[in-house]
């Protein structure tokens, strides 16, 4: 057999002379473990081709599997149903209910095809979901591009948007949450991971797996293609090169009505108890379905290449066996229920075929029509018993600063130092590219189909009720790439952090953890550093906070002629409300309520808003992380909230104490917008009090009656706490409420005369300046006409 | 010199047609026999004044290829439709009959 | 006994859901009609949900005409059978021409999910006679093709003749103005959310009342037409045939 | 007999073209100028086995004004595009030129 059509005339890393497993992208090291693994025989070309595409680092792990084996998975006590290495993470949530939820990246096929790359992203994720016999239901989209004025940025988050958008509105799941946030290491490689969630009864759980020697492989969903040839080993796994503009391998096109019935058909088939294992096909196509539910179960599969349903003609077996066509399931089905399963996909109009037997063999071969053998290799070969390579980590000899793009480097006090307007740079910085509002965006997504959307975007963390129950789901996906930058070990913790408290703010309990590695090319040093502290920055956090990582995805090699982006793992965290009606929103409710931050506010302006916005001193770090005082502060705001002590309740994150403190006032009485009179102790500088962002600190509001008791819970609790003043009622001159920050104590004035003279001790900005600042950034920074 | 032409503009080959497959389902429910191969795309049609044919065409070829197909998964084609007054082509209706047609796919 | 409403299920059809849980929760028993069954199964009204029936590939709602199911409906609502049709089942009954006019994609080109408001136009309807008042309403829309359409003649005379239902408006229920007003989420001519047919028994909509019927979920404001077109359904039933609701 | 057809489906005279209009709006970034009157419609490609090519455009006309086309907002046409196999045409990619062109409102 030969390769006739190159697996994609493009996607070769190699030169055309060199021999075909390095066209493939497989190392002369790995061939040798290939042929281990086939008794010391050499593997045909499908075989190989087979292998390449399972041995890619986005099949296989190959980098990533030693360090993921540190994370804390949680146990049943934690309510882990299933963990890491299936699908999805399941935790139960009592009432015979559970979720399965799980984040991914489609990071190169979106450079590549922005649309359909962010399309066929959702499709994956949700079919992750719903082969567990979930009904997936809420979507959350984490995304990150370079400099939003510059035109290719600009087509690339136009194109995910739609994509994004296009597929979860036409399935009829809600997308009710997310990110979008610019920074220039993002220019070559723009991130979009997508988060799923899905709800089921425990008894419909259902794993990827093969049992049973003499059961059907059933194939079903839609036809196979060409598309996506290759697309697991070349786009995953291969560093963008300045060329690719002209070598681009097929991409893949998204079909959401098909997803829609495959959903529906999936669901049927497992309510009905048709299906013993179901796994649907993604990266690596029918090689990696067939191989890794066989692997599972400790089987083999023989499949027939030539009854599998086609979408052309003339297509290679290679093409065949790792074509990524979009919305295919792969089913294990005991012979007598082949007829019911037929017709359930029948009915939602899918393509449906045999398309081999489980065997007891444990290989994967692949016959023709004559029975003869295409390939024969043993199925853990090609997963479990993948090759692993331990990378090298070195730290870079020097500590990087903090990216700034393009400004000025002054004194992290610089605020006071130059005189500026308190307001003003509040109103510079929510109005500006990553802290205004991302309504342009969301709001081409459909996010409260299902009806059972109670918040979605805009306001923090998402919450979906679970029907016929008290209960809600609460969800957020944070990074934190800016400090990651600095110190990768502290931008994944402070991403934990952040994540799990907007999460708790609400009152709910997080549940688990789901997360997406992005990082650079593991075979660099510096990038496979990043890597390994950034897991165990991830498990740190999460051991600290007592909360399991039930799954995730590892996407490597984002880098691009500019360089590799900042390290962005993007964690995803689900929480669980008992009773919805007692849950905290972020907003101010009424005059007269008091506003108290709680929580230490520490020195450290490197990796913020308002470093990035006014420049900062060479010497300036980022804050620190007490990873123990988060865990109280969580613990904190649960217990206020179970207590009903809380009018709302808002983190400090991007932008600082000025930021959040406009987020509550502008979302204030259902949007109508809140003023307050506040007072704020500056001790060392005016900038980190009110701009800095250093982690577990939280604003909350409540009426006057119920601050004593506030007191005392913080004390008891060991942390901080500060009432920052009141509420105030919206004039009755017609004229704008005003957010008033007075500012207070040493740092104030500063130490000098001269200096204290130019100190601006006051913020007092109207809420119209600040609303149209917030409205309108997004949509002025992408040259969006605004609606 | 206003020259009205059209661009059409199609999945390529091998890349999934969700529409044109959709269409294909519903023939039966129409009760229409026969009809197979089903693929849409779009099509533009438009009015350039350029000094000559050659220099229209290049107008149309750019629009084409940059930002009325993707190159990645379409495949378009341009047809000359014929002489127009901006004026009266701008209220074109139903399109005058092709009048010379040429395939193209982006480089 | 509750009522028994049909809910159109297409391949694609995603707002179903939604339907259903406004249906049980105006005290209706909804009734999933397939759309390749002909038979209505003697429901007393029939929901057209939203979604994207066959992937509202084409035109939204084009390829869903051609069911046979439109056929029964078609015929149920010839004997003056109450029909309301949600966003993409709103544009399956205008391809279908048992509504008047047209969807056409928003006019921003975007997809459009937000709150907006609208108010009837009529409170004597079987879609609105439980509204009580014309207040606005608070309701998602969430569609790519939902600005309404037909031309100026046509207009004139469904405004003459009762049939513009509903219309965006903003918070204090002034209309809505053009596609440049944010109240108007679709670029609607004469802001127009909703209509009805002439004979007054069917109705289509963009915004999601079905969404809104528990204050949990932002709003309950869609109960009171979801609630109508059930009262009415079921008054139909009982007294065997068409019902004039209120007077004109 | 197979034969291969398009038909071009436009937004009717008087009916606002949204996309039109945006492509209009970005020529200014491409730095194209003398583009003016654009309209973006649908094109449908597909192949009608019928006795004779009466036969199979009585299909086609059916199709274009009852499935492809909404006679409120939207005109058509039809053109031949030859003789086709129908496994040929299954991926025809690039049209061949056209043929024969007709053009056609329904009714
Ligand atoms: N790409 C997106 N898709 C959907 N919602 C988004 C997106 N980006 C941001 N949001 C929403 O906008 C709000 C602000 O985002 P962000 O500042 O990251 O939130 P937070 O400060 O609560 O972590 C959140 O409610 C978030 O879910
Ligand atoms: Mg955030």
């Amino acid at each position: 057999m030969t390769l006739t059509a190159e697996p994609s005339d493009a996607a070769e890393p190699g030169l055309p002379d060199e021999p075909l497993h390095r066209r493939l992208g497989v190392t002369d090291e790995e061939l040798a473990a290939i042929r281990d693994r086939l008794g010391g025989r050499a593997p045909n070309d499908l075989e190989l081709a087979m292998f390449s595409v399972m041995w890619s680092e986005h099949c296989s792990y190959k980098s990533s599997r030693p360090l993921l084996r540190t994370l804390p998975t949680g146990s049943a006590a934690d309510g882990v149903v299933a963990g890491p290495g299936e699908n999805a993470g399941v935790i139960a949530i009592g009432d015979g209910l559970a979720i399965a939820f799980k984040i991914e990246s489609h990071n190169h096929p979106s450079a590549v095809e922005p649309t359909q790359g962010a399309a066929t992203g959702v499709g994956g994720i949700l079919r992750d979901i719903f082969t567990m016999g979930a009904r997936p239901i809420a979507v959350l989209d984490a995304l990150r591009f370079g400099d939003p004025a510059d035109a290719r940025t600009r087509h690339l988050v136009e194109g995910v948007v739609r994509g994004v958008g296009g597929y979860g509105n036409c399935v009829g799941v809600p997308t009710v949450g997310g990110e979008l946030v610019f920074d220039p290491s993002y220019a070559g490689n723009p991130l979009v991971n997508v988060m799923a969630i899905g709800l089921l009864e425990l008894d419909d759980l259902t794993l990827a797996s093969a049992p049973g020697a003499g059961n059907h492989v059933v194939l079903f969903g839609s036809t196979t293609g060409r598309d996506g040839i290759g697309g697991a080993s070349v786009l995953a796994s291969a560093t963008f090169g300045v060329e690719d503009g002209s070598k681009r391998p097929s991409v893949q096109v998204g079909d959401p009505f098909a997803e829609k019935l495959l959903i529906e058909a999936s669901l049927e088939l497992i309510r009905a108890g048709l299906v013993a294992g179901l796994q649907d096909l993604g990266a690596g196509g029918i090689t990696c379905g067939t191989s890794e539910t066989a692997d599972r179960a400790g089987t083999g599969m023989r499949i027939e290449l030539a009854v599998i349903p086609r979408r052309e003609p003339g297509m290679d077996p290679f093409e065949v066996m790792i074509s990524e066509s979009q919305e295919r399931m792969v089913a294990v089905v005991e012979p007598e229920r082949w007829n019911a399963v037929r017709a359930v996909c029948e009915r939602w109009g899918l393509p449906v075929a045999i398309i081999g037997t489980v065997t007891d063999d444990g290989d994967l071969t692949v016959v023709d029509e004559d029975g003869a053998e295409l390939a024969r290799i043993p199925a853990s070969a090609l997963t479990s018993d993948a090759i692993v390579h331990e990378r090298v980590a070195a730290a870079p000899l020097r500590r990087r600063a903090a990216p700034a793009p393009g400004a000025p480097a002054t004194a992290s006090d610089g605020l006071p130092e130059r005189g500026m307007d308190p307001g003003a740079v509040l109103t510079a910085l929510l109005g500006s590219a990553n802290l205004s509002s991302r309504r342009p965006v969301f709001e081409q997504y459909d996010s409260t189909v299902q009806a059972n959307t109670v918040v979605g975007p805009g306001h923090g963390a998402a919450i979906v009720r679970i029907k016929g129950t008290t209960k809600a789901l609460v969800a957020s996906t944070d990074a934190n790439h800016a400090v990651g930058a600095i110190d990768p070990w502290l931008g994944a913790a402070l991403s934990v952090a952040e994540a799990t408290r907007n999460v708790a703010i609400t009152g709910a309990r997080p549940l688990g953890v789901t997360n997406c590695l992005n990082y650079g090319d593991p075979t660099r040093p510096e990038a496979f550093w990043q890597l390994t502290e950034g897991v165990r920055g991830l498990a740190d956090a999460c051991r600290a906070l007592g909360l399991p990582v039930t799954g995730g995805n590892v996407s490597l090699y984002n880098e691009s002629p500019t360089g590799a982006i900042a390290p962005t793992p993007e964690i995803g965290v689900v929480g669980l409300l008992d009773d919805v009606a007692t849950r905290v929103d972020p907003a101010w409710q009424a005059p007269g309520d008091r506003v108290i931050l709680v929580g230490e506010t520490t020195p450290g302006l490197a990796g913020s808003a308002y470093a990035e916005l006014a420049g900062l001193a060479a010497e300036d770090g980022p804050p620190s992380l007490d990873l123990e005082r988060e865990r109280r502060l969580q613990a904190f705001i649960r217990e206020a909230a179970a207590r009903g002590l809380l009018a709302s309740a808002q983190d400090v994150s991007g932008g600082g104490l000025a930021v959040t403190l406009a987020e509550c006032a502008l979302w204030g009485d259902g949007d109508r917008g809140l003023g307050a009179r506040l007072r704020v102790s500056v001790a060392s500088s005016a900038a980190v009090d009110l701009f800095g962002e250093s982690p577990s600190r939280i604003v909350v509001s409540a009426t006057p009656r119920h601050v004593a008791a506030l007191v005392l819970l913080a004390r008891q609790h060991g942390l901080p706490i500060e009432d920052l003043g009141e509420v105030t009622a919206r004039p009755d001159d017609g004229t704008q409420a005003r957010l008033a920050v007075e500012l207070h104590g040493s740092g104030a004035t500063g130490s000098a005369e001269d200096r204290g003279s130019r100190i601006a001790d006051a913020l007092i900005v109207g809420l119209d300046e600040l609303r149209h600042a917030w409205e309108g950034g997004l949509s002025r920074a992408l040259g969006w006409e605004q609606r | 010199m206003a020259t009205r032409f059209a661009v059409n503009v199609r999945p390529k080959d091998g890349i999934l047609d969700p529409q044109g497959r959709a269409v294909e389902g519903s023939l039966g429910h129409l009760g229409i026999e026969g009809v197979s191969a089903v693929r849409v795309g779009r099509r533009v049609e438009l009015t350039v004044e350029a000094a000559d044919e050659p220099a229209a065409r290049a107008v149309v070829e750019r629009l084409a290829s940059e930002l009325l197909s993707n190159p990645l998964i379409e495949a378009y084609d341009v047809e000359v439709l014929g002489a127009a007054s901006s004026l009266e082509s701008s209220s074109a209706g139903a399109a005058p009959p092709a009048a010379e047609s040429a395939s193209g796919t982006p480089a | 006994m509750s009522v028994r409403i049909g809910v159109v299920v297409f391949p694609g059809s995603n707002r179903d859901i939604d339907a259903v849980n406004a249906l049980e929760v105006a005290g209706a028993e909804p009734v999933v009609l397939w759309h390749d069954d002909a038979s209505l199964d003697g429901v007393a009204g029939v929901l057209i949900p939203g979604g994207f029936a066959y992937g509202d590939y084409l035109r939204a709602g084009v390829i869903a005409r051609f069911s046979p199911i439109m056929r029964a409906v078609a015929g149920f609502a010839a004997e003056g059978g109450q029909v309301l049709g949600i966003c993409n089942g709103f544009q399956v009954l205008t391809e279908a021409h048992l509504l008047p006019g047209a969807l056409l994609r928003n006019r921003g080109l975007r997809f459009v999910s937000r709150e907006v408001r609208i108010a009837a136009e009529r409170l004597d309807t079987p879609f609105t006679h439980l509204l009580g008042g014309r207040g606005a309403l608070r309701m998602p829309v969430a569609h790519g093709e939902g600005a309404f359409y037909a031309d100026e003649g046509t207009l004139d005379e469904l405004e003459a003749a009762g049939q513009v239902l509903f219309r965006y408006v903003h918070s204090d229920g002034s209309t809505a103005g053009g596609e440049e007003d944010r109240a108007n989420p679709n670029g609607s001519l004469r802001a127009i959310a909703g209509v009805l047919n002439a004979a007054g028994n069917v109705a289509g909509l963009m915004p999601h009342p079905e969404t809104a019927v528990e204050a949990v979920l932002g709003s309950a404001d869609g109960l009171g037409i979801i609630a109508s077109f059930v009262a009415s359904a079921a008054e139909r039933e009982r007294s065997g045939g068409p019902v004039e609701i209120g007077a004109r």
